[in-house]
């Protein structure tokens, strides 16, 4: 809270390992008091693993300090577009910590029909929120989510004997990128589709590649530009004419839950982002959740475990007859579903429509505040969030960074920036449902502010920002020669064995 | 909890009727609904039968019952592992994670505002690396399995083989996950009894340290069996074990992957985990997933007599051209969100034991297991099945079939090791693979040891 | 635990032997023990008799194994109240009251790193003065019961009287409580059973809001009764009551005390608790504790071109000559550290429910107990004492003497609500006094009438 | 983290209260659903409370807000002499918050076995620790336990029938203001000791006061300067020669803790302060505990309640036969003293013993560092702090305040500053033991840095501190006006009818 108090101003260069002295520690484990065992035998052992030696109290003020150089949603707005960073209940917290749920273990699950029947209820939940009644929780996040989704095409293809035929996956040029590179995964090639000019898919760019050498398209709902997919319905329709599934991208959900659901327009499975919609806390880049929500025809191949009711109540884990397998070694990241389902409880339909209703007024009031001022490349009423473009402060020598570097300085996180990459200078900015009135117009206010220096004094933003804890890095140089672990690069690795080495520093090469 | 009427909807809604209203003007809509007129009208507002919502207090005393259902309400003996194991973890660990501006900030795309997550996952990946005996480590993977599957896909990428081999015993989740991965990839997955099996087919062989059954291998002859065909020796470790067991990179490893949930905190059910991962630095631009690197300022503060500072070391996020928002299809993996607030526990618990703290505890788990399982041992009726050196685990055969034993244990209100009789190794036979850690209490192992020897004695294996 | 030779003694303790070396060195001592040789030799380092050092892992197993000798652990369903009540907190006072910059501060002595602890406090002050219709508050003292004491010789001080009456139904610790602090300071105790035995000798009257047996009083005639022989009216407040009962300095109450720990957080075997402390503006002057004050900044800061900004708002301890570490023992009190953290979390919970929320847990609390009540009177052999209108608590009597009935509830598993037969008001004879809270869960009702019909009916009360 | 973000400079300005709208909440309550009991009378009841509304997100970044405008020992060095601001262990935390301990419900005592053990085992702890065995718990914080002790030497000596001439209680100069208000609290007149040029009493002036009329003195051990109080065995002897009671202030005990017991001294009875030697959060200003030790002359007179085992191994509260009675109205601060209970058992008489070693070690250290810089007003060796003048700076114009503030910039909490009274100027620095050497020589060198300034630039030291979210406040305007609560002294009091504000006011301004 002192601000670059005098003697600490270089705080980043002296990591935990720096610090401390040999002979600390921070935890008192017990020693074994009853008869010892031998060891194994030496080749099998190493000596002690080099790590910090702090006391206790050391290593609390350094990652305590290590905090106050983050800013969470619980700092101030946070509107990352494509990311509905909405405020995290802090009742799911606790929830998710009671024992009888935390010390669980994963190899008995019979032991465990109070989580079961949460897992359950999680999965009814949002079967019905997306209409897309089968749903397995097992992946991790969105992106593990996509694969799953992708892999269960791949197999219902495969089923169908058209897997050869059926290599490509369309996905529109407006997509996140864990779309394409999942399709990747998958073993697809990847068509991307343009998107038009009012934001929505190219239609007959997308008529141009229907044939049956199409798997799948892979649509997000609403797109990335926070807009909606104009007539999904005939798209979905034209899909599955020549015998192409579709898959939904529910990160977006946000911007619909309760308003309509994915199964009705024609999707045939989805992944949700349970760390969006959700509430669950981002943790400075996870733990997340992906659950895939699937129509009765692909129910067959959802990864495994599926939890299910047996005739006498009794829950278990199930695994679908032709399921693409696990995703992980077990359930999933069931601390992250046990908050989502409280979410869902303390919502209700009701609450989960308000969050809709509220996001996307949220971001069209947004819109309309911030017209003036920015360019708006798909000047559309848009949904969960608006996308802006830089393009006439670049013109000024301003540079999207820059707008975003400058933002913090008032105490605001700046939008997603540069995505989706279909947008010059693209200001992707998603203010959530738990942003209030007053946020929205201060958050404005700010880049109203900032667009008035942006023509005024130029230069003066590339010093932003200025208030923080360290200025703007250099990126180039962390690339260029990365030093990625302490001590730092020129210590000898640990290991040094091996024979491949040559023969893949090629291929890596390659 | 039902709204006032005008009242904001929800307590994590802030905007009231009030505040609806005027923002509706500005946006020149007439109502709500209208935000969502582009959507299809024949499907706008579906029915959606979802269970009523709860206040707080309600909500609280619904979960508690429903943790009372589960039987970890009730604290019993517990000798399960089989992955998932019962770690001490210091109290510094859970109150420094829970620190909202960790907790409640995402991937760092703003360095300035978030070194708290950048740094922190740099010394994440230099834990990780001391660990491994490795040159580089990723900010983490979904969990052990799904890191194993990852680092058959980056041998498969580096080798261009399209096979790999799991060798047994390995963790029947791992083998599930990789071959789940592979099957997009195309790659077979060969599950070998031996690594004189490999062939120059194989990308990789994926060793588990300790193995599925508990005992620990000699990394080295895999690594150069593995080296000898060209492939790479992929091993999947248990973290807290490498507090006494050779670095596997130093025994010959390229990569090391392993599940380091259990040191971040509890169990809970399997997840959320942490998959770690770590090779040699020569994989580095194939590695999937986030990596973290140090840099610094790109110029030093101005001061106040118009001078400036020296510039100050931060973390970035870097070599993000493997990454799937750069590279589209052509990235390294579709990794995105990942496992941060684990890594961040993880490097405060091993931070926390140190290098001193961490050989004690894993002494104490191995000490603590060897005692049960002699003590085990001795009862009549039951033996403990010799398998070499090991860790934590041990097989424990009884005078019933396993499952039985198993659940005469349950009846006595402990929880057995896993069944482990389906399983292919002759040693599983009618086995229960029993778990000790440092947690297990000398309560819980007296419970145990009467429990069996009335198990025994009931049996009518009586004295020998 | 055990330290490796040379190495810090404890997790807490950083300084190695390499330290102390070079540390003693610079301070010319020889040894460690030499920093102790002022001390009286014979009565050095003496044999002191204390169990031996717990590593974590042992300390918490210890700890959690003497915590499940707590019926408390057993989650029994509870009735009991006389004083403690378990109330429903939001998750968020938890958590942000365990914030560490809130948690490891102290006395806030430096209002420039200290304005959240003062901030907060003035935000108590308010909310408190809100709550009792009083002017002034401070920022909290011990408990409800010591504060009640403190109110008492505040009133003594400017009344110049030495005595104080003490209205029953009042809880007997507060009693107990007043007289400690009366004696010190000479003054007299009058238990009296109604406001007409108030003389013009008495400071004070003090009256419990609920009473004790769990009545609502109106405030109105006691206040009037003390003002008209120049007393003050001191009003001990439940705080949550507060929701819907009229606030007692609107009734002519001068002073509030009352408890707020229960808000706070867990009952936690009755402390720490919070004492709230509420006057008329008349004796600001006169009050114990620390009190907040809101001020601005001496000067603007300096800008980057030289001019000055407006000063900015933030908050100091003030009217500091009252206190002891100034006016020493002409001081108002000795009172030094208090409640923050308490009155932190007491703040937050009253700040998230804001006035609606207020209204409706007091709401909840008061027809639930209500409903309770009608359940329990319902039940052959059981009646609730009539004692007008009332808020959570009520007197119930059953077939059996009180303690054979509380016994009983025991054996079911129940904990019943206080025996209060002892007291000498005459509703209490053989009842229990029976407490239902916001927190009292329909199924603990059912427990409850459940084991009172078994009981009704093992008497033979049968059906009347 | 952001400093002093662009628009929220003022963020004193707004409280919660100023905050959100009319209609926001932050918490969801159940409705009842069963059937209603109409509410007792109106005149009973009132309109609803004046209170924030604002929704859970809000009040979650109010209060997060107004935690990083706060310095704690997890924020860095906070020597704050005489009150032991050590680190306080995270596991204690854990323990206290275990559900059996928590959730005990006072009124059943006897259902809370295990809570029951765990204060009769610290009784026994402290008992032994300080050789006064016989230990109630009670008091609230150490201010308590000295007025719990001065009433149960008053109860003694009305038991001896010497309470009407015995009322004079003698305490030393360098006193805590708590102890006069405690004798003053307990009906005794005060009669203050000088101290001598070493720092110790002023063997010559007590030796004067010293008759029949003593009721007690109250001696701190060791004194506020951090110093031994020489000869205080011989002190004790003549105390009781003349029938007086010793009274030990154990606020210090971490200067000797395993060392000394205040018992083997002639001590009668001593308070311990939990909250600083047992190493629980000091929460911004408590809670804390402080329990009273005695001799087997005063045990009789403890408060109650104090834990004793009955025959049968069960555990009871008991009332000493002749107790001064409660001090509040359950059994003390539960909370803290688990802490407390958790802290001794984790380190045991040799971690306990550490304690003291390196407390004393680390001010004795910080002692010879800043000897060339400040005037040490009693230059012995000291115990576990150290008294500094800021004398010499006065007289280039700056003042103690000067340097505490500017010791800020450096991102150190300052120590105690014109405490005790009878040091000029006074700075008194407790470091405590978990500072590690470097923490030691890190302050030290702000110190010397500032010593430099003040001869170099007195004027700038004025202006400190300026790394902080504010600036110095105007104490006197606080104190001239008081604005005590929000909506600020304009608006009326709420409750305003009274008949006795005329004869109080008198009697307040005499
Ligand atoms: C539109 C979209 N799709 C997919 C993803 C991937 O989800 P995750 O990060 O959980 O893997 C994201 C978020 O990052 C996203 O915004
Ligand atoms: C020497 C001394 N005595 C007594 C006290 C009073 O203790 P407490 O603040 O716990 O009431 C203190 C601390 O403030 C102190 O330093």
């Amino acid at each position: 809270m002192i601000e670059r108090a005098i003697g600490e101003e270089d705080f980043g260069a002296r990591l935990a390992f720096d610090r401390g002295a040999a002979g600390r520690r921070a935890a008192a484990v017990p020693q074994w008091q009853g008869r010892e065992t031998p060891l194994p035998a030496a080749h099998l052992l190493r000596d002690s693993v080099r790590l910090p030696e702090l006391s206790q109290g050391e290593l609390v003020r350094y990652y305590t300090a290590l905090s106050q150089r983050n800013f969470g949603v619980d700092t101030g707005s946070y509107p990352l577009g494509s990311c509905s960073m909405k405020y995290n209940p802090k009742v799911n917290d606790l929830v998710a910590s009671l024992p009888g749920l935390a010390n669980a273990h994963p190899a008995e699950p019979e032991a465990a029909q109070g989580t079961l029947r949460i897992l359950l209820d999680l999965q009814r939940a949002l079967g019905a929120i997306t209409g897309l009644p089968h749903v397995s929780l097992a992946p991790a996040a969105g992106a593990q989510g996509e694969l799953a989704g992708i892999l269960m095409i791949r197999r219902a293809l495969e089923q169908r004997g058209e897997i050869d035929k059926r290599r490509r996956v369309l996905v529109p040029d407006s997509a996140h990128g864990t779309n394409p590179a999942t399709a990747a995964m998958a073993g697809f090639t990847v068509t991307q589709i343009p998107t038009a000019a009012d934001g929505a898919m190219d239609r007959a760019a997308l008529a141009a590649e229907l044939d049956g050498s199409v798997a799948a398209m892979m649509v997000t709902l609403p797109n990335t530009l926070g807009l909606w997919e104009t007539g999904i319905e005939e798209v979905a329709r034209d899909l599955h004419r020549v015998g192409a599934f579709v898959y939904g991208d529910g990160a977006n959900l946000n911007a619909i839950v309760g308003r309509v659901r994915y199964g009705d327009l024609g999707i045939d499975i989805a992944h949700l982002n349970l760390h969006k919609t959700f509430s669950t806390p981002h943790g400075g880049g996870g733990p997340g959740a992906g659950p895939v929500c699937a129509s009765t025809a692909l129910a067959p191949y959802l990864p495994a475990p599926v939890v299910a009711e047996g005739s006498t109540g009794t829950l278990a884990l199930h695994r679908p007859g032709e399921s693409i397998g696990q995703l992980q070694q077990f359930h999933g990241s069931v601390g992250v579903l046990v908050r989502a389902y409280a979410y869902i409880r303390t919502l209700g339909l009701a609450g989960l429509r308000a969050v809709s209703e509220n996001a996307d007024l949220n971001a069209n009031y947004l819109r309309v505040l911030l017209e003036p001022h920015y360019d708006l490349p798909h000047p559309r009423q848009g949904l969960h969030e608006v996308v802006f473009s830089g393009s006439r402060q670049r013109k000024a020598g301003v540079r999207a960074y820059d707008i975003a570097k400058r933002l913090i300085d008032y105490g605001l996180h700046p939008p997603t920036v540069y995505f989706p990459l279909i947008v010059d200078e693209a200001l992707m900015i998603e203010p959530t449902e738990t942003e209030s009135r007053e946020d929205i117009e201060r958050y404005a206010a700010a880049l109203v502010a900032i667009a008035e220096e942006a023509e005024r004094d130029p230069e003066a933003l590339e010093a932003a920002p200025q208030r923080t804890p360290i200025g703007r890095l250099d990126e180039t140089r962390a690339a260029r020669r990365p030093v990625l672990r302490w001590p730092g690069p020129e210590t000898k690795p640990c290991g040094s064995k091996g024979t491949v080495e040559r023969q893949v520093q090629e291929a890596a090469g390659a | 909890m039902k709204g006032r009427a005008g009242a904001a909807p929800t307590p994590y809604i802030p905007n009231t009727d009030a505040d609806r209203a005027a923002m509706l003007a500005r946006v020149g809509l007439a109502s709500t609904e209208e935000l969502f007129k582009e959507l299809p009208t024949d499907q706008r507002d579906p029915l959606i039968d979802l269970p009523p919502s709860l206040g707080d207090l309600d909500l609280l005393e619904h979960l508690r019952t429903l943790a009372r259902r589960n039987a970890a309400a009730q604290e019993r003996p517990s000798f399960l592992g089989a992955g998932a194991y019962r770690r001490s973890v210091p109290a510094v660990t859970g109150s420094l994670a829970a620190r909202s501006e960790f907790m409640t900030a995402y991937t760092p795309y703003q360095p300035e505002i978030s070194q708290g997550t950048l740094q922190s996952a740099f010394e994440f990946q230099s834990v990780v690396c001391e660990l491994a005996g490795l040159a580089v480590a990723n900010t983490g993977l979904y969990d052990g399995a799904s890191a194993t599957a990852e680092a058959c896909l980056l041998a498969a990428r580096v080798t261009r083989r399209s096979a790999v081999a799991l060798l047994e015993p390995i963790h029947a989740g791992t083998v599930d996950v990789v071959r789940t991965y592979a099957y997009g990839m195309g790659l077979r997955v060969d599950v070998i009894g031996s690594a004189a099996q490999l062939t120059d087919e194989h990308a990789a062989v994926v060793a588990q340290q300790p193995d599925f059954l508990g005992t620990i291998r000699d990394i080295e002859p895999i690594a150069e069996a593995a080296h000898a065909v060209g492939a790479l020796c992929v091993t999947v470790v248990d973290p807290l074990t490498l507090g006494l067991l050779r670095a596997p990179g130093d025994a010959g490893a390229d990569i090391v992957t392993g599940e380091g949930r259990d040191l971040a905190g509890p169990v809970a059910f399997g997840g959320p985990s942490l998959g770690l991962f770590a090779a040699r630095e020569v994989y580095l631009r194939q590695m999937p997933g986030r990596i973290v690197g140090r840099t610094q300022e790109q110029r030093g503060a101005r001061r106040g007599d118009g001078s400036e500072a020296p510039p100050r070391t931060g973390y970035v996020l870097t070599l993000q051209t493997r990454e799937q928002f750069i590279r589209r299809e052509r990235a390294t993996s579709n990794f995105s969100t990942g496992q941060s607030l684990l890594a961040l526990a993880f490097t405060i618990t091993l931070q926390a034991l140190g290098p001193q703290g961490l050989r004690e505890q894993a002494t104490l788990c191995y000490q603590k297991a060897h005692n049960a399982a002699a003590r085990a041992a001795a009862i009549p009726g039951f033996a403990v099945v010799e398998r070499g050196p090991w860790f934590q685990e041990f097989l424990l055969r009884g005078p019933l079939p396993a499952a039985a034993v198993r659940a005469a244990l349950a009846e006595r209100g402990i929880e057995a090791g896993l069944d482990v009789s389906d399983r292919s190794e002759p040693a599983a036979r009618e086995a229960l693979l029993m778990c000790v850690t440092e947690t297990t209490t000398e309560r819980e192992v007296d419970a145990l040891v009467a429990a069996l020897t009335a198990i025994g004695g009931a049996t009518g294996t009586g004295r020998d």
